[in-house]
């Protein structure tokens, strides 16, 4: 099973169990969405509950604010991540406040799915990687799978969170991996970070669709003698510190890996959690692997500015012999 | 009426003229004497407190605050038709819907005191929020919607907005949700002439904000803000077709905001005497006052004898505001989540601990 | 033409039938027999390098495209109207008005081959690159009408959106802003039926799109869309209009998407083979070319004769774009700011040195 | 003079000696602003070059990007820092990437002003401090002056620069400071961090309101014998990293100190730089006092949430010490 089926069973799962789940966006009834994650659920759950709406971002997500504290629990899709900006406001104001607002009265369980992420060869708009900005938006809980089982897993949970959840998905590896993945609902719990490989020389912290690119660099470093241990950050907000701090500690050297642009991207906070956690341990800077602080190229120049595994490779061994 | 007062006509619903004298029997609605002092009497009672609450402002007892004063008509005739269940979507500027709704003017006063805990109603069911974000509430008033539709629900959504609020994008995509859903709202616009200092007429050019209905296919109407029996009649009117499933509406409200937009705000500086004096003409309790006075319904003698009592229990609740008490640190990061993540955990001990050292500093 | 169209009276203004007859004489532009012919052949030249990019693209030679199919009189009107000074913002399905502006296939191939170099346009001045995010342009459009305004330019703006952006906020605050301002904006709404998967009746509740004009007191007209006359008369009657100062202007061209939302897109999954063949009769070129073909000014003849030269010509520009050349890491960087700051000064030489690296790493 | 005398100033300035420049926003002509910042400059230009615009965030910015394409030099102004994010789309898909996308054909030299910060007993929205999200745009130029001096002549420099700049302003202190302001004309270049005082125990990155927390601060230090070099970092982006470099390198310690929430703040990234400039220097954990990750609370609870100068002196003894 690829992520694009992991997520329909997710969806499909909850539309069968819970009345309250609705899942709307632009294109995701009658045509299943752009990237088929939601095909067929129109037809086995009906229009009501599962619809095309208005082309308008702050409009779906505005209206899932007030369908959710109305007792629904919207499941909504932004196209892509460059066109979740209209509904900024509704997601920073509104969707991640009205429980502080209304000190616990209000609750807006809201998942907002998001497709991520560059190498697809597509226009401008569609490759980015914004996901510092809102994990810096308090009150949003904002997570990213990275295969087929993680991603239903998580995505059930976050359909059960009684939180706005931004659910980013990578759609570089939408149809890339292939896993099985168990049947029925089981859920993965959003925030606790996964320790793919342990290792000793150095940690990488990674998530998403450059997970993989960090086990292709990690071949490299296993042929040079380097023994990574490799985290799935699985949560940007809230971040495990706890799972970093014992892995930076028994490391001694730590390297971030994300696809958005550098300044005040995810890397420099998992350096910070490093310092704050275990600076006396410290064997090197802990170093980020990013995007430089320029827009997405179009396709012809994006490999100017993607991560590949030799740009991983080449920071873990600077990293390593720091 | 929607048929009579179709906006694109540029008719302004009416019922009474500015001395209360009604002007079409045909639209009068029907609402009994007894019932119609009550009406009359929150309203004072909301007016009475909305100008209380300027002057506690000045004592510096409260921050800032938007009055409401010259725009009672409407929040009350909102108020007359909300039921317990339906729900009420508030802009900042309709404290007597929110009375009626069953929020207490304590919790108002928390709220512009700084406690979050002046929102978290504890009678008023189905009320949001104050919403300072201009414009983008009504797009909760339009999810609402879809859920009551979908839970076939008879419910009835108050969505409100001011003119100004008409410029963003949020009204747009809202109406228009609403009107592809077909879900039973009323978006009310308090069109009080001004968003601060802006003037309508810089908002939009369109020749009334009742129009703008016709873009998203619902209908609306214009109606005498200024007003009580025309807003009654025109809501009236409205709930019942929502329920019936003909909503959403559009109801553009004409009035005017006698007071400065908050206290922080000085309306000298963009408008004029005469203006203000042209509204004075039509303010919405004179007007319903010399209607009731004309049917001894009601007296300037009753009036001074209520007033004392109101001011009393508008300040017995202020004080007790006032003397809330402590606002706990942990307030701050309880509610951000479902379950308190340990980073936020984290913050609370960090803030303690510092709380703990500044105690040995400051003496 | 706006009168007698307004669209709250939902006529659909059109000059000629399906068979390319002319329904009433008073409507019909004049032009010259001559450069019609040049304007169909324009037409037919985008045309022919549309179903050609979308080939290119069956062959890999080429990203997402998004095809003009069917839409091509819409583009080509406003092509014929617009002049060099004028400003075009286009969206990302108005081929024919750029290369009308002077924008090259080339450039429009390298645009979708995957450079930005494609939207550096070397001739084609007040031209915008195309804008993907869905109605945010129009913003632009108006802003650009205040400046020609403001230094009193005789200049129009044509900014266009589809039926699917109508509904994002932008859309609202641009014709509302343009409204307000009184600048010299012509909206074009290219209503093809669809945004994406979405029919317009799910995008908004409203009569049509045109009706849209009302709630920002602009001048509104719907047009068909498939009816070069029909379009070109609108736009002509607006550029006079804006030339005025009677502008902005909204117009909604009603069409139909013949091909594919973009290559990556199968319209089967969301609409009827009945409902194409109904379109497939209305098509904009087919019309255009019996009336030519009626009057004697074109033939089949003459189409098949100059169809390879264009292909040829299509196929020129195209293996131009493709031997294009490097794209140098550098241009990621380069006009990010006006002078580039150091921090990415320094994020070229770590790419410098990574790629020094990484060539004594692969072999 | 005061902040909003010298902004005033500046913007009299340039629309006195450059015909292009337009000021509007919400309520900036006939009432110059709810802070005044505007107050008269309608009366002297006219409404055509200084007015009010209809409420509309996304309208505002995004007109701005039409008429600065056009030739304009729009200078606009969002009511708070709570308001601007109608306008998010605006900013991050097109006034920041205009230059980018057209290969430097078309530029959008846009100033927008942002009254930020908390401390001023506001309602909700109107005390947040996200300059976070905004440094992480490729593309803007986001900088905060922190005295009249800096804002008259940061606010000119950047009507001067083709660059679309985040001009923000902390509105606690826009009446808290006096000084002495030049007449005419000056420029102070941005991108450029200030070093206000000199010392050697440790480093101190503000800017904005935090500067005079900071100041206050030091006082204490003193008394306790750590002496504090500050630097007013003046751009959140681009960042001076050599300034930052050579003070940390001489100091072996640093602490930033910001308004906004905690996770993915200005702090973590200011830290990142001195582990990639001065790693091997360090003597303690680049550290930060900053906001907590939550909702900037109503009035009566702000003082919970807002970072005084025991706070900041508090962060400088356990770094010094540590
Ligand atoms: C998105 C947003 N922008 C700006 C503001 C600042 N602001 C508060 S009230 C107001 C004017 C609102 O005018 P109107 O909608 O007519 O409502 P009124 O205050 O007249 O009731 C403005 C601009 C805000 N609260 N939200
Ligand atoms: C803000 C935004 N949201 C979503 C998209 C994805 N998207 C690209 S085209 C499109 C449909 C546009 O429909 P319409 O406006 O009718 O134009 P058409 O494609 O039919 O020409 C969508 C949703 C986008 N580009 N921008
Ligand atoms: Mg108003
Ligand atoms: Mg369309």
């Amino acid at each position: 099973m690829n992520m694009v089926n992991a997520i329909n069973d997710a969806l499909d799962i909850k539309l069968a169990e819970d009345k309250s789940v609705i899942v709307y966006g632009e294109d995701v009834g009658v045509e299943g969405g752009v990237f088929r994650v939601t095909e067929g659920l129109q037809k086995k759950y009906g229009a009501e509950r599962v619809f095309d709406s208005p082309l308008a971002e702050s409009g779906i997500v505005g209206t899932a604010v007030g369908m959710a504290v109305a007792g629904l629990k919207p499941v909504v899709e932004m196209q892509f991540c460059g066109f979740i900006y209209p509904a900024f406001n509704q997601i920073i104001s509104h969707a991640t406040r009205m429980r502080n607002r209304s000190r616990g009265l209000l609750e807006t369980p809201i998942v907002i799915r998001l497709p991520y992420g560059g190498g697809i060869n597509a226009l401008e708009h569609h490759s980015e990687s914004m996901e510092a900005i809102f994990g810096h938006i308090p009150g949003l809980k904002v997570v990213v799978p990275s295969t087929p089982h993680d991603a239903k897993g998580m995505l059930i949970a976050a359909i059960e969170s009684k939180d706005t959840i931004l659910f980013m998905e990578p759609k570089r590896i939408y149809r890339a991996i292939k896993q099985e993945v168990a049947d029925g609902k089981y859920t993965i719990p959003l925030g606790k970070a996964n320790v793919l490989t342990q290792g000793k020389d150095v940690t990488v912290v990674a998530y998403g669709a450059m997970v993989r690119e960090v086990q292709k660099a990690m071949v490299m470093a296993k042929e040079a003698g380097i023994s990574v241990e490799l985290i799935d950050l699985r949560s940007v907000y809230p971040i495990d510190r706890e799972t970093i701090a014992k892995s930076v500690k028994k490391t001694g050297r730590i390297i971030t890996v994300t696809e958005g642009p550098r300044t005040y991207g995810v890397g420099s906070e998992i350096s910070q959690i490093a310092l704050e956690e275990a600076f006396l341990h410290l064997e090197a800077p802990p170093a980020r692997v990013s995007g430089y602080d320029v827009i997405v190229p179009l396709p012809k120049g994006e490999h100017h500015y993607m991560q590949d595994a030799y740009k991983i490779f080449y920071e873990i061994e600077k990293t390593v012999k720091y | 009426m929607f048929n009579e007062y179709n906006p694109l006509e540029k008719k302004m619903f009416q019922v009474i003229d500015n001395n209360g004298k009604v002007l079409d029997k045909k639209w009068m609605p029907k609402i009994d004497n007894e019932k119609l002092v009550t009406i009359y009497k929150d309203m004072l009672f909301a007016r009475t407190a909305d100008l209380q609450i300027v002057s506690y402002q000045r004592q510096g007892r409260i921050f800032t605050y938007p009055p409401n004063y010259g725009q009672e008509a409407i929040a009350a005739a909102a108020g007359v038709h909300i039921k317990d269940n339906d729900w009420l979507v508030p802009a900042f500027r309709e404290m007597g819907t929110m009375l009626a709704k069953g929020v207490s003017l304590k919790e108002l006063f928390l709220y512009f005191m700084g406690y979050e805990d002046g929102s978290a109603f504890k009678k008023a069911k189905n009320t949001l929020p104050i919403s300072v974000p201009i414009a983008s509430q009504l797009l909760h008033a339009a999810g609402i919607g879809y859920a009551i539709k979908y839970n076939k629900e008879d419910k009835v959504v108050f969505g409100f907005v001011g003119d100004g609020g008409t410029s963003e994008g949020d009204f747009h995509e809202a109406v228009n949700f609403a009107g592809v859903w077909k879900v039973p709202v009323i978006f009310i616009i308090q069109n009080n002439q001004y968003g601060i200092s802006t003037p309508t007429k810089m908002q939009t050019a369109s020749e009334s904000l009742a129009i703008k209905a016709v873009a998203y296919g619902v209908k609306g109407i214009q109606v005498d803000g200024n007003d009580f029996f025309a807003m009654y009649k025109a809501i009236e009117e409205s709930v019942d077709a929502c329920r019936k499933g003909e909503g959403p509406i559009l109801i553009e409200a004409v009035t005017y905001r006698k007071g400065a937009h908050t206290t922080s705000d000085d309306p000298t500086k963009y408008r004029t005497k005469e203006e203000e004096q042209e509204w004075e003409a039509k303010d919405p309790m004179k007007r319903l006052k010399s209607y009731l006075i004309s049917k001894k319904l009601w007296s300037e003698k009753e009036e001074d004898s209520i007033l004392p009592q109101f001011k009393e229990e508008i300040d017995r609740q202020f004080i007790e505001a006032e003397n809330y008490g402590p606002y706990p640190a942990e307030d701050i990061f309880k509610y951000m989540y479902s379950e308190m993540p340990d980073d936020l955990k984290d913050q609370i001990s960090e803030h303690e601990r510092f709380l703990q050292w500044k105690s040995t500093k400051v003496k």
